[in-house]
């Protein structure tokens, strides 16, 4: 069962790559990403926790409450931000490609061979 | 781990593969959307209020309007052409 | 490669780094007794040396503030790389002419009803409040810079929404929205200028850090607030060269 | 207080906002001037950074927050010789390209001088940093930039299709980096490359150290362009923009084998030293693989621009060769290679840039003898042919001198071999496309079916009849640059040492650690073998053979052309993989990562 959350991140990591290999949308294959990144965010948050312990946020709490990881949820923080940036170059890539080929669908772009 | 953990565990798990089985990207946005509020809630459980909330706004809010914008784009362009096919002035 | 040979590889391929990652993630302390002294420090110290309460937000903006500054400056590089991506919708010579009719017409149609203007008008202040609130208790309680900005990028597209959109304020909104951005991205940095006038380290914590309430934390607050405008412009420019075209495609089409 | 370090990051990143946010108001010239000016003064601080580094490393502490009890509480960036030579180098690099952008048509609102000053500022911060989460964001930096870099010319279809298939599996690399460093973090408790190192230092080799370190390596890898990761880069590389194109070959692919190098040396030289021979061989054999399929791929393109992507991929593989002997010899090899095979790659860049702002194409099916009238162009492109088949005594001959010599010292003698090949190899494939361009020799070469689409858009503004100057003088300085790193007295005694310090992990740890600069002891360089000199020769030689049967063999008869004939197949069946569908390279990533992964827990077995 404690295997259960890195199970899921490992599971989220090949059903996103699984997605974008089969994936005859370029939008859809973005989106896909997006699901291959939360694994890594499982994996961040799901190392970082503690049992009954309280989240890292002292506001009503005494400092001598034991809480989870704090350096674990800052950097997901910065994994999250990086996530929308990607995604947004991406899409208008996929914007362009779509303006540029005339379809969406990775089979039919094929403009770089060999 | 507690029950709702478990739960919201294998919800996620469930959701992602939901987003990457959705193959028309107007549902797969929406379901995308649901995804990143499930997660939302995992991060609650997991403790982490302030990755949460940067999950839900950008997760289930700013990502979902970007794509779906941007198949608004690419279908009005596809509409647009078809248009200049068949001239209707 | 056929799309069938694609998943063939893609499964054995898949199978192997299935097992891998279980292999290496079965090696990690059990879910639940992560121990590190690392987090377990920061969480001790935090209150202590900064006053300001949330550990997240501490650990994000002083601790380990240099991370940050990077992605402040991924999200200024994915604006301007988006901008300059879509530009060439913008510039197409074989289209300018369609174009040009086409904001025409926009200049010409009406603005938003007044019932939606009224609506948006009612509604932005709230969510910008609430963006500046969510802001400006960053490095207290859960919320900050990222997700403020968010909020404040909302309110941003709300007004921009409902006050009227003619092609030259557009073109002024996103500029505008652009430099929101830069000059978040650059108040950060400065930030960590004043560490270095202030005789010490770059992202040296300068400011007091006081006792209790809003004004703790030094420089904390100061960066979620260059922060939160870095998000928001950030976010209402991505958002509005999506819009904007679509916008102006599907009148044009009907 | 430490202000050199911190300002070759934060000054160019500066100077991208403050450019940013003036947008379209800043006129033109300015914005060149400003860039300029920045990356030359970045470069400055970097160059200030190395000759400081024979005291021992700069260790520079974020915020002030030094180690406490022997846990790093902040971020630090360690420069030391090695590091801060690559940043120096990618700062040139930066100046050289923004100065050749300078007249580029699609520079309005200055976007492109913003994404290059990120670029660069992405990619010198990864080479500063001493922390792995802080690499990986500077490695997103720079990966983000290059991006939008790779498809800045959106009227092009081979544009946006190259930049998204980079997109989209180098993002897929960062993910895999990501989760190994979270690995690390789960075990030891820091990003901090020197503590995690000291936590690792006795540790088995169990399963999380090897996965740990495989999913590192493979996104680093990915970077690096090694087989199998290395579809996307002939895509992105063959449509960027040329200024990009100068910084991408030149130093981007390189950062991925710096960051796999320092991750190695710094965290896991500890479990996996012992398990040495295994991981040389592995990593050799990659270096082996990708350098002949790149050489290979490139003696049979007609773009010239993807010509020298697989000329780039052939030289990671020699690289990745360097790095896998895992010594001090091999690392200053591969440093001085860098330098020297980089500025040949750019300078033959920025020649092709040249080729098309005059001659408005790109492929050689376009261009026979169309390059008559621009002679020293083709000079110029000649001598970067010969420069890439290590033309004595420049850099890139000293530098494959020292990888030969390193290589034979480790009992690698056969490489040798593959080396002199490639070199062989990519040079005629760049002398072969000078003699068809710019002498009109040969036949006239007809398209295939994998011909590329010629995208030739202009990208320059001015008249087609003559080359402005600041496009033909980081051309000259850069292949100087190239000769000149070959000729400098000492710089094989300093990058040695430098080497000798980056692979010594104890030393690092303590300097970072416990804040004690140890000075670099001056080494002697062993004296090049008796062999190298022929062997440059050889391969200069070579190189011209190779051009020469190429161009003669749609004519000749008998023996060669059957030999030819029976390679054909087996050739189209690589190039037929190389398909430009992001569907098929990501799961040869995702093969590549599973394979390294179980090559790697063999060798720790």
């Amino acid at each position: 069962m404690s295997f259960l959350p890195y199970a899921v991140a490992a599971w989220l990591f090949l059903v996103g790559v699984w997605g974008i290999v089969t994936s005859r949308n370029l939008i859809h294959l973005v989106v896909c990403l997006t699901v291959v990144q939360a694994s890594t965010y499982i994996v961040l948050l799901g190392i970082g926790y503690r049992t009954d312990a309280a989240a890292p946020i002292f506001a009503d709490i005494p400092t001598s409450t034991p809480t989870v990881d704090p350096v674990v949820q800052a950097l997901t923080l910065t994994d999250v931000v990086v996530e929308a940036t990607v995604v947004a170059l991406l899409l208008a890539l996929a914007i362009q490609a779509e303006r540029r080929f005339g379809t969406l669908d990775p089979n039919e772009l094929g403009a770089l061979r060999g | 781990m507690t029950a709702l953990q478990a739960v919201l565990l294998i919800l996620v798990g469930a959701g992602g593969l939901a987003v990457a089985a959705t193959r028309d990207p107007v549902r797969q946005a929406l379901v995308a959307s649901l995804f990143g509020l499930l997660l939302g809630a995992l991060f609650f459980a997991f403790q982490a209020p302030d990755v949460a909330l940067s999950q839900i706004v950008v997760g289930s809010l700013a990502l979902p309007a970007m794509i779906l914008l941007a198949i608004a784009r690419t279908r009005a362009r596809a509409a647009a052409d078809r248009q200049r096919e068949e001239p209707s002035e | 490669m056929t799309p069938r040979a694609r998943l063939a590889v893609f499964a054995l391929a898949a199978v192997g780094l299935a097992a891998l990652l279980v292999w290496g993630l079965a090696g990690l302390p059990r879910f639940g007794d992560y121990e590190g002294r690392y987090g377990r420090i920061i969480a001790r110290d935090t209150v202590p040396q900064r006053k300001a309460t949330d550990a997240v937000g501490v650990t994000t903006f002083d601790y380990r503030g240099i991370d940050t500054l990077g992605e402040e400056f991924i999200l200024l590089v994915s604006v301007v790389g988006v901008m300059a991506l879509l530009r060439a919708h913008r510039e197409e010579t074989d289209e300018s002419r369609a174009r040009a009719q086409e904001l025409e017409r926009i200049r010409k149609a009406p603005l938003p009803s007044e019932s939606l203007t009224l609506l948006g008008q009612t509604l932005a202040p709230i969510v910008l409040v609430l963006g500046i609130y969510v802001v400006a208790h960053g490095h207290l309680t859960p919320g900050g810079g990222f997700q403020g900005g968010v909020v404040l990028a909302a309110a941003l597209l709300v007004l921009y929404l409902t006050t009227g959109r003619t092609a030259f304020r557009r073109l002024r909104a996103v500029a505008a929205f652009e430099a929101v951005e830069a000059l978040g991205a650059l108040g950060y940095a400065l930030i960590g200028v004043g560490g270095l006038i202030a005789g010490a380290q770059f992202l040296h914590n300068f400011i007091p850090h006081g006792h209790s309430g809003l004004l703790t934390g030094g420089t904390v607050p100061l960066a979620n607030v260059s922060v939160g405008f870095a998000v928001a412009g950030a976010i209402a420019t991505l958002l509005s060269e999506m819009l904007d075209q679509d916008l102006l495609r599907s009148r044009g089409g009907r | 207080m430490e202000v050199i370090a911190p300002l070759a990051v934060g000054a160019p990143l500066m100077a991208a906002a403050v450019i940013a946010a003036t947008g379209s108001l800043l006129p033109r010239l300015a914005a060149d001037l400003v860039a300029v000016a920045v990356a030359a003064a970045t470069c400055v601080l970097c160059v200030l950074l190395l000759a400081q580094s024979s005291g021992g490393a700069t260790v520079v502490w974020f915020g002030g927050w030094h180690p406490q009890d022997g846990v790093a509480i902040g971020v630090d960036f360690a420069v030391d010789g090695i590091g801060a030579g690559l940043a120096a180098f990618i700062a040139a690099l930066t100046t050289a390209a923004l100065v050749f952008s300078a007249r580029f048509l699609e520079a309005e609102e200055a976007h492109l001088h913003v994404l290059i000053l990120v670029f660069a500022a992405g990619m010198v911060g990864f080479c500063l940093s001493g922390d792995l989460f802080n690499m990986f964001v500077f490695f997103e930096l720079a990966s983000v930039g290059a991006f939008a870099l790779a498809g800045y010319k959106v009227r092009e279809r081979q544009a946006v299709e190259g930049s998204l298939n980079f997109a989209v599996t180098n993002s897929i690399g960062s993910f895999l980096l990501l989760t190994g460093i979270a690995l690390v973090y789960g075990r030891t408790g820091a990003l901090n490359l020197a503590q995690a190192g000291q936590a690792f230092a006795h540790a088995p080799a169990d399963g999380l150290v090897v996965v740990a370190f495989a999913l590192i390596a493979a996104g680093f890898l990915v970077k690096a362009a090694i087989v199998p990761f290395h579809f996307w880069l002939p895509d992105a590389y063959a449509v960027a923009l040329t200024p990009a194109c100068l910084l991408f070959s030149g130093a981007m692919s390189e950062l991925g084998l710096y960051g796999l190098g320092r991750v190695y040396f710094t965290v896991f030289s500890g479990p996996l030293g012992s398990h040495r021979e295994a991981l040389e061989a592995i990593l050799i054999g990659a270096g082996v693989l990708t350098a002949l399929l790149g050489a290979t791929m490139a003696l049979l393109q007609d773009h010239l621009k993807r010509l020298l992507a697989f000329a780039t991929v052939s030289y990671m593989g020699i690289f990745l060769i360097g790095l896998g002997t895992l010594g001090a010899a091999g690392v200053a090899a591969t440093a001085i290679y860098v330098i020297g095979d980089g500025c040949a790659k750019a300078a033959l860049f920025a020649c092709v840039g040249i080729v098309q702002h005059r001659l408005g194409g790109v492929t050689q099916r376009r261009l026979f003898a169309r390059g008559l009238r621009i002679r020293r162009t083709g000079a110029l492109f000649a001598l970067g042919g010969l420069l890439l088949a290590s033309l004595p005594p420049s850099g890139p001959f000293l530098g494959k001198s020292m990888l030969d010599d390193s290589l034979i010292a480790a009992n690698y003698g056969w490489v040798v071999a593959v080396v002199v090949a490639c070199s062989m190899l990519t040079g005629g494939a760049v002398l072969l496309a000078a003699a068809r361009v710019f002498g009109g020799l040969g036949t006239h070469p007809t398209g295939d079916r994998f011909s590329e689409e010629e995208g030739g858009e202009p990208e320059v503004e001015g008249s087609r009849n003559r080359t402005p100057a600041v496009m033909a003088w980081p051309a000259v300085a850069l292949a100087a640059a190239s000769i000149a790193v070959g000729l400098v007295p000492g710089i094989d005694r300093a990058a040695t040492a430098a080497a000798d310090r980056f692979v010594d992990q104890p030393t690092y740890a303590r300097e970072v650690m416990s804040g004690q600069r140890v000075a670099v002891p001056s080494v002697s360089a062993p004296p090049l073998r008796a062999i190298d000199w022929p062997l440059g020769v050889a391969s200069v030689l070579g190189a011209v053979g190779v051009a020469a049967i190429a161009l003669r063999r749609s004519r000749s008869t008998g023996s060669l052309a059957a030999v030819a004939d029976q390679l054909d197949r087996p050739l189209t069946a690589i190039r037929a993989l190389h398909s430009g569908h992001v569907g098929d390279y990501v799961a040869w990533l995702v093969a590549g990562a599973a394979l390294l992964g179980g090559l790697v827990a063999l060798a720790a077995s």
